[in-house]
């Protein structure tokens, strides 16, 4: 079975975020006044094979410890699953 | 007409990194540079309008996509919608893209890396404020630097803009072919530079004010200014 | 000064260590500090003499070998001490340089790492009163062949592209070296050099502070990230429980850096400042004693002035946070209206932190109550200093050297096979990446021996070149940094330029052994002697300990960063043959050494032997040569053999030019002897047949001995007698080497 | 109020995803070789005081379309909200 996963992958809060940081502070320029903080990560979607949910989500777990991230200074989720038949 | 020096301006966004270059290349060719500041609404009256290399806003988020919002783009639009002289380098370019001054988009490089090297550009049309000067099928040697400087557009788009001539430069070999061997960054079709309908806004990825001093290398680059600042010209002088 | 030192390996676990020792103070320094203070030391005063004190701030290990160095000389303008050292190149400029590391941060994640390197040494430049106009990036890595070093290397390589192409910084050269020993422990250091006009130079180091002057803080805000980076905070807590949100990498912001230049060099063009002083290693501290103990005077500081990136920090955090991107400026209050609106123009927070006062006293006041308060001097100036035990290395029985050894190889393989070696081979793959030629005065990037850079508005050009000699320092750690310091001469001479002065990086394991404290002493040793041989003194430098894992050291690798200069640019001597017909020479002998080299290692696969042999005067007089003759336009082109020998030189000015050549090597020695011994004090040159005469007349002038090898000309590369190959050869061979290695086809 | 909402950009189907393709062709060399496709976009979180959940959302989709994406080449998705009182 083919199943659809989305990685979201963050820094890690307390470090410095300087692309958040450069969009919120266009936003007053544009009139959004009312932004209180924004952050810029990564966003990975993917399908992979695999027998079953739970040994996909596995791998993708896997996936985004080892290559998708830098746990050293990122976090990442796993947001959603999808199973195409 | 008239033997007075063109001035051009060259606008400093924060992060605008060739800017001073721009100037001195302007000055090189014989115009006037100008100074203009990105949170002015002031043009200061000049011929044309470079917007320079660099990361400016660092780049975050998109290349060029928050400059595009600056004081001054707003007097650019105007300038550009009356037939004024628009040039954009690199990152200037990116900004033409994101302000829909200009077809297409400009994304990471293909092989994910920046990139600074010499290449070789073939002009592709003469209906342009940089190329007026310039015969089709000619080609000039100068450097790339860029991590996202890979055209994009959609397959509609695309074809748009090969109807009506909108491609101004292509990445080629030293004998004029244009082939994926000399795409140096995964452009469609090998676009490097392109222009607006009208030919009075034109963006490249390549870097002509980096090409006008043979002292440090290439020399492609002074057609493209001499082009420019003689359009200046014949627009103010219009 | 920006570099963690010193992993809390020997640390034992917090519930059994007083405060002073999980920060990093040896019982004696907490001694030193009651008797400073008369009292015992409350919490953040600890935590600011953690960071002063680490051998990172305080030099505490080195302090004595470095006052050995030769500073001294004629163009310096500023030796070490200050944040970067100052050379005079006349026409009213000042060219300000400085190394730095950055290895241990680029070791946990090498994009930041690297990155935030290059922020570093960027501001130590500016707080110079200079405008920063070139990088160099000496770096050494593990074999390829290892997964994790191919990421290290790709992400380090990436982050100080990242980092210096958003800055506008032109990098123009550096050195990538593998070996062995650096797979868990990379060297990451950077070169930047600035120019000033000399009085601007004068009015940024002058401090002329006095008691009522602001001290305002501009840049980036001030977060947990990079908390005792310098000392051993990282890796201990301080109080229960206030750890967890402290991150030890950092994320660099390069155009907040970008603004900062701008800013920065527009107060000080504005005459707006009387001091200026960036931030790095013990952050707020250390900047605000520094500046305080210049000017000989206290300071009263309001960590609530301080912008802070998250709510609740405590004061020690302030303290010692090294967020990047910040600069401290000393302000008489008249201009601080000023000084506000430059930085609001280009975007950037500002406040004022503190004031100078009159007697030593630095007082830290946090939600309004006193936290600490301390002589300023005590912080900077009266920290420990050691002796340190050394104890010279045995000598490796039954190692044979393999300059004796028998070699019935066939050599053009091993020629091949040392072109490819990754030491050798072309680092185009890392230096397409780094924007070498923003501010147009980039005569020569990275691919020759010395990159040059135009000094605006004259004729005259500065060569820059970068050299560490890791195999021979394991060998021999004085005739590893005498060499380092001759070789890095050397490519700046071959380009036409006098050497000038130096700047240093010294990269070694844990000081508190005393075979790594006597590597070090006898590096200090071989690169005093070798500038005070070249007259080229050192301006000042970094020292990085602590470059091991598992009681395993890197080799002791001194890198220098040599500066030059050419009085026109347009007589720079490029180091590829430029045309077809010219004779080749070369300048200097080759003797049998091929202890420690390239050959040794690729070919034999040992590093052993003893290094080459190094004569300063013969080296000396080879650069009066190769300067002569520069500057009279006698040679078509000059480079200097070094990893690879004789062979690789030939054949590095083929491929760089295009043009092939035909050379015969006579004499005694070895066919792979002649190839590739990596003696010193050598060139290789070619010129037009009618400027033979010209040459010939320097090299016997200054007792050079000049060998004729052959001539320039066609497609085919010929060693006469040995083997034949062209170009076109080894041009392929020597570009995808890199690439491959890296898994890639060496496409577009 | 305070609401929070992430914006997932992701480049429009047909285009070039180099970040993507580079991803994928590293992942068996990683043991992964039932990997079908990736794609690469951006992750922006952001909180923003607005009266009531859906002028807040409408702001967030206004600058989605003018600053977080380029039309041109992007499409973005809203994907969560969580209202902080
Ligand atoms: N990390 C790097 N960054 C930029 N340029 C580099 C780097 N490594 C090597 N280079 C360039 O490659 C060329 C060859 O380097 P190297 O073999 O160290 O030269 P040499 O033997 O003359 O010291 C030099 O021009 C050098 O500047
Ligand atoms: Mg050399």
């Amino acid at each position: 079975m083919t199943f659809s996963f989305e990685v979201l992958v963050s820094l890690k809060p307390g470090l410095a975020d300087p692309a958040g940081k450069a969009v919120l502070s266009a936003l007053p320029a544009l009139g959004w006044t009312n932004v209180g903080a924004v952050h810029v990560g990564k966003h990975i979607a993917l399908t992979l094979d695999a027998p079953d949910e739970s040994t996909a989500r596995a791998q993708v777990e896997a996936m985004a410890d080892r290559l998708l991230s830098n746990p050293v200074i990122e976090d990442f989720r796993i947001l959603d699953v999808a199973r195409e038949p | 007409m008239t033997a007075r020096t063109p001035r051009i301006g060259v606008i400093t966004f924060p992060g605008s990194l060739d800017d001073r270059d721009a100037l001195a290349a302007v000055a090189t060719m014989g115009g006037t540079g100008v100074s203009l500041w990105h949170g002015d609404h002031d043009l200061r009256s000049v011929d044309a309008v470079v917007l320079p290399g660099g990361f400016s806003y660092g780049d975050y988020l998109r290349c060029g996509a928050i400059a595009t919002h600056a004081p001054i783009m707003e007097e650019v639009r105007a300038f550009a919608a009356i037939g004024g002289p628009v040039l954009g380098i690199c990152n200037g370019f990116q900004v033409l893209c994101e302000s829909r001054l200009l077809p297409g988009a400009l994304i990471r490089n293909r092989s994910l890396r920046f990139v600074c090297r010499e290449v070789t550009l073939r002009v592709e049309t003469s209906q342009s404020v940089v190329t007026a000067d310039l015969t089709p099928g000619e080609t000039l040697a100068m450097p790339i630097k860029h991590g996202e400087g890979a055209f994009v557009a959609r397959t509609q788009e695309l074809v748009r803009m090969r109807s009506e001539g909108l491609v101004v430069f292509r990445y080629a070999g030293a004998d004029g072919v244009v082939d994926d061997a000399h795409d140096p960054n995964g452009s469609l079709e090998n676009i490097a530079g392109v222009r607006n309908a009208a030919g009075n806004v034109v963006g490249l990825m390549p870097h002509p004010e980096h090409a006008v001093d043979p002292d440090v290398g290439a020399t492609g680059g002074q057609s493209v200014f001499a082009s420019l600042l003689s359009s200046a010209l014949a627009v103010a002088g219009s | 000064m920006s570099e963690p030192q010193g992993p809390g390996t020997e640390l034992r676990t917090a519930d059994e260590d007083p405060l002073h020792r999980r920060l990093g103070l040896k019982d004696d320094e907490f001694d030193r500090i009651v008797a400073t203070l008369g009292r015992q030391p409350r919490p953040a005063e600890l935590a600011m003499y953690g960071a002063m004190w680490s051998e990172h701030c305080s030099y505490k290990s080195s302090k004595r070998y470095l006052r050995t160095l030769p500073t001294e000389g004629a163009s310096v303008l500023v030796g070490p001490g200050q944040d970067a050292g100052a050379i005079d190149v006349g026409d009213g400029w000042a060219a300000v340089f400085k190394m730095e590391s950055h290895s241990h941060p680029s070791a946990i994640e090498p994009y930041q790492g690297a990155a935030t390197g290059v922020g570093g040494i960027v501001r130590d430049i500016i707080s110079m009163g200079a405008r920063p106009v070139a990088l160099l990036d000496p770096l050494m890595f593990g074999p390829l062949e290892h997964e994790r070093n191919r990421w290290l290397f790709e992400g380090v390589v990436a982050g100080i592209g990242g980092y210096g192409n958003c800055i506008g910084v032109p990098t123009v050269g550096g050195e990538i070296r593998f070996a062995g020993p650096h797979t868990a422990n990379p060297s990451v250091d950077v070169m930047c050099l600035g120019l000033a006009r000399a009085e601007d130079l004068v009015t940024s180091s002058s401090r002329s502070a006095h008691a009522g002057s602001l001290m305002v803080l501009y840049g980036a805000s001030t977060g947990r990230d990079g908390i005792g980076g310098v000392s051993v905070l990282a890796s201990a807590t301080l109080e229960e429980g206030s750890t967890a949100a402290r991150p030890s990498v950092q994320i660099g912001d390069p155009f907040a850096e970008k603004l900062l230049i701008e800013a920065s060099l527009e107060l000080i063009e504005r005459g707006l400042l009387e001091g200026l002083q960036d931030l790095g290693g013990a952050g707020i501290t250390c900047a605000v004693s520094e500046s305080a103990a210049r000017a000989e005077m206290g300071a009263q500081l309001d960590l609530d002035a301080v912008p802070l990136r998250e709510p609740g920090m405590e004061a020690f955090e302030i303290l010692t946070s090294e967020s990047q991107e910040r600069m401290l400026a000393i302000v008489h209050p008249s201009k601080l209206g000023d000084v506000t609106a430059v930085c609001a123009r280009w975007g950037l927070g500002i406040a004022v932190i503190a004031t100078l006062v009159d007697g030593g006293a630095l007082t830290v006041t946090h939600d309004g109550a006193v936290v600490a308060e301390m002589p300023a001097r005590s912080l900077t100036d009266e920290g420990p200093e050691y002796d340190r035990p050394r104890e010279p290395r045995p000598a490796v029985e039954g190692e044979e050297d393999p300059t004796f050894t028998r070699f019935n190889g066939d050599v053009r393989t091993a020629f091949m096979d040392v072109l490819a070696a990754p030491n050798v081979a072309s680092k185009r793959w890392v230096f397409e990446q780094y924007d070498s030629i923003v501010q147009g005065q980039t005569v020569a990037g990275a691919g020759g021996d010395a990159a040059v850079v135009r000094v605006p508005g004259t004729l005259k050009g500065l060569a820059l070149s970068t050299d560490g000699k890791g195999r021979f320092g394991a060998l021999d750690p004085y005739l590893g940094a005498a060499h380092a310091v001759a070789e890095a001469a050397r490519n700046v001479a071959v380009t036409g330029a006098r050497p000038l002065a130096i700047t240093n990086c010294m990269n070694f394991g844990n000081p508190e052994r005393p075979a790594v404290m006597w590597e070090f002493s006898e590096s200090i040793r071989g690169m005093a002697d070798a500038c005070l041989g070249l007259d080229t003194p050192v301006t000042g430098g970094n020292v990085s300990f602590y470059n091991e894992s598992a009681g395993s050291a890197i080799w002791p690798t001194p890198v220098i960063g040599m500066v030059g200069l050419i009085e026109d640019y347009r007589l720079r001597v490029p180091a590829g043959f430029p045309r077809a017909g010219l004779a080749i020479y070369l300048l200097g002998e080759t003797f049998a050494e091929l202890g420690g080299s390239e050959f040794a290692e690729t070919v034999l696969g040992v590093v052993a032997g003893r290094p080459p042999a190094l004569d300063l005067q013969k080296e000396a007089a080879l650069h009066r040569v190769l300067l002569a003759a520069a500057s009279q336009d006698v040679l078509a082109s000059a480079h200097d053999p070094a990893e690879g020998g004789l062979a690789i030189a030939l054949a590095e000015s083929a491929i760089e030019g295009g043009h092939g050549f035909a050379v015969t090597l006579a004499g005694d020695l070895p066919a792979h002897v002649m190839l590739f011994s990596e003696s010193a004090s050598r060139a290789v040159v070619s010129v037009a047949p009618e400027r033979e005469d010209g040459l010939l007349g320097e090299a016997v002038d200054h007792g050079v001995p000049a060998t004729r090898l052959g001539e320039t000309g066609g497609s085919a590369v010929l060693f006469d007698g040995l083997f034949e190959t062209s170009v076109q050869e080894l041009r392929e061979v020597y570009e995808t080497a890199l690439p491959r290695l890296l898994g890639e086809t060496g496409a577009p």
